[in-house]
């Protein structure tokens, strides 16, 4: 049970990882604003989602694992908002 | 532990640099923070080194970096007003007054009574 | 623990590059969008330092408050600034003077500190229990060094009264300005209304856990002063003027607050600032509740700056 | 498990500092805000990943606070690259 466990923590927080890369180099390669940002809020919702997703069951309480998901919650809800205002702002320029 | 000890001593040589060369005052402010940064670091190693009873660092030298964080953020509002009042009377940001005498503007109301 | 090595020589690398970045970037702006950056990521070195109350502050106010404050002096001046680069002999001898001063300091701390290091934890952890607190940092802000902190908090009052004197006489005691007078975005809008609750909750959170984890009234009062501040950039709400009695009680509560406990306990502890046996714990965390509120109006006010408009009728 | 865990962090780090190459040869201010919203959700990840590794409960605060101010600055930075051109309206 325990290895089954391991076993999504390593996958989850890999594939998290990877989103995280694959966001970045987005960022340096794509064309334009509007790309680049699509770029980033895969890292910011789908990377940081699968991170916290691994991670969950290798924490001791039920108020840190709250926590965790807490933080993905307000990253991905202001991580939306944020970068359709830099987006608003970069067309505007 | 010797690797921030030596990134601090970096910052503080890097912010002294910006702090005397940047020729615009809001990037002096900028660089006066970085400086800051750096010698708070290193009281962080200070109370790194200091780990022993069970906890991970020394608290005196925490809270007193808690402490300066606060007055230099303290310091640097006290600047960036000072700048921004300066713009609004004079239009620039130029510190070298005397280069630019003569063409002073008439100040609206800072004149003593 | 070759791999945690390795990971703080990759975090010492990443903050040296974004500081050298601040310095030489030419706009003003650049340097505060690096320098924020800088402030996230050094909160990152305080955690590896086993610091992380210090992580906090330096998140909050390093970061956050500063950041803000900053980036409105660069939308302000930043493409009007005065930009003659001093002539390279001087550049030169300032990087050599600074390389000199950054290897003498370097070879101090990797040299030159005692050792084995001297160290105050035994006798602040051995007098912890007495003061019923569970975290030794709130221990030495409240307990050991309270003078200390009483005196920080009226420095931040004199900065504010600093900042409040240099509005123009015409428009003195009235309402400080802060964001554009365009009309926010509608997302603005929606981020400002959604963002404080959540913050609130999290800044009254991080003021309660102070008294045993790390946190405490620093960190809750910034993120107080955050959020009032989004929601001043939004509009939603105006800045009272800055002769409006309210604020100024709520500037001045906090340290009052404290001396009074400080003057109360000369009377029933014998001492200025100690705290009479067994009420430590409750004093302190009134104390704190006080100081949060009114280091958030403080910080607010400091980074909205002085008065730009006539006071209301 | 822990082990695993620093490495994913040491990577995360490393991204950040790919992602610092953008901040070097961005074209716009915008552009930099972007890296500066990255390095604050991959300081995040970072924190998340260190706490559950290193079994310090604070650090998950840290990683809160971070999530929270990481969309302040850009806030302040929407609001104040809207009013970038008109500095004359101030006394």
């Amino acid at each position: 049970m325990s290895t089954a466990i391991a076993l999504v923590t390593v996958v989850a927080v890999s594939a998290g990882a990877i989103f995280f890369l694959a966001g970045t180099i987005g960022l340096i390669r794509f064309p334009d604003a509007p790309c680049r940002l699509h770029a980033l809020t895969k890292a910011d919702n789908l990377g940081l989602g699968l991170i916290v997703l691994g991670l969950l069951p290798q924490v001791g309480t039920l108020a840190e694992a709250l926590k965790l998901v807490c933080i993905w919650l307000l990253v991905m809800f202001s991580g939306a908002i944020v970068t359709q205002l830099i987006a608003a702002t970069s067309r505007h320029k | 532990m010797t690797i921030f000890a030596a990134c601090a001593a970096l910052l503080m040589g890097l912010g002294l640099f910006g702090l005397i060369t940047n020729p615009q005052p809001l990037r002096k402010i900028v660089a006066f923070n970085i400086l800051g940064s750096g010698v708070f670091l290193l009281f962080g190693i200070v109370a790194r080194r200091g780990a022993a009873a069970g906890v991970g660092a020394d608290p005196v030298p925490q809270a007193l970096v808690i402490t300066g964080i606060v007055v230099a953020f303290a310091a640097t509002a006290m600047a960036v007003a000072l700048l921004l009042r300066l713009f609004a009377d004079r239009g620039d940001t130029r510190l070298d007054h005397e280069s630019a005498a003569g063409t002073e503007p008439a100040r609206d109301d800072c004149r003593p009574p | 623990m070759t791999s945690a090595l390795a990971f703080d020589l990759a975090l010492a690398a990443l903050v040296l590059a974004i500081a050298t970045l601040t310095i030489a970037a030419r706009e003003a702006m650049s340097a505060v969008i690096s320098f924020i950056a800088y402030g996230l990521l050094l909160s990152l070195a305080w955690v590896r330092l086993r610091a992380p109350d210090v992580a906090l502050t330096e998140a909050a106010i390093g970061a956050g408050v500063t950041g803000l404050l900053l980036l409105g002096a660069a939308a302000t001046i930043g493409h009007r600034q005065a930009g003659a680069a001093p002539p390279l002999a001087l550049m030169l001898a300032a990087g050599l003077a600074c390389a000199l001063v950054a290897s003498g300091l370097a070879a101090t701390t990797l040299v030159l500190l005692p050792e084995p290091a001297p160290t105050l934890a035994p006798p602040a952890m051995a007098s912890l229990a007495t003061t019923g607190l569970g975290n030794p940092v709130t221990a030495v802000l409240f307990v050991y060094r309270a003078l200390d902190t009483l005196l920080e908090k009226v420095v931040l009052v004199l900065a504010l009264l600093g900042v409040w004197s240099l509005a123009p006489d015409r428009v003195w005691g009235g309402v400080a300005r802060l964001g554009p007078d365009a009309p926010p975005r509608a997302m603005l809008v929606f981020l400002a209304q959604l963002l404080p609750p959540v913050g609130m909750l999290i800044a009254i959170y991080m003021f309660w856990t102070g008294a045993d984890h790390p946190g405490g009234a620093f960190q809750g009062g910034a993120i107080l002063a955050a959020m009032w501040l989004i929601v001043l950039t939004a509009r939603l709400a105006d800045m009272p003027a800055t002769s409006h009695p309210g604020l100024r009680l709520l500037v001045l509560a906090g340290p009052m607050l404290f001396a009074a406990i400080g003057f109360a306990g000369w009377a029933l502890a014998d001492a200025f600032l100690a705290y009479p046996e067994g009420y430590a714990k409750p004093l302190i965390i009134l104390a704190e509740a006080g100081l949060t509120l009114s280091i958030a109006a403080t910080l607010a006010c400091l980074v909205a700056g002085p008065a730009t408009r006539t006071p209301p009728p | 498990m822990v082990d695993f865990l620093n490495a994913a962090a040491g990577m995360l780090l490393i991204t950040t500092m790919v992602g610092l190459c953008r901040m070097l040869r961005a074209p716009t201010d915008t552009d930099r805000m972007m890296t500066a919203q990255l390095a604050g959700s991959g300081g995040v990840g970072i924190l998340a990943l260190l706490a559950v590794a290193g079994e310090a409960p604070p650090v998950l605060d840290v990683a809160l606070l971070l999530a929270l101010l990481a969309a302040f600055a850009s806030v302040a930075f929407v609001s104040g690259a809207s009013t970038s051109t008109s500095p004359s309206d101030r006394p």
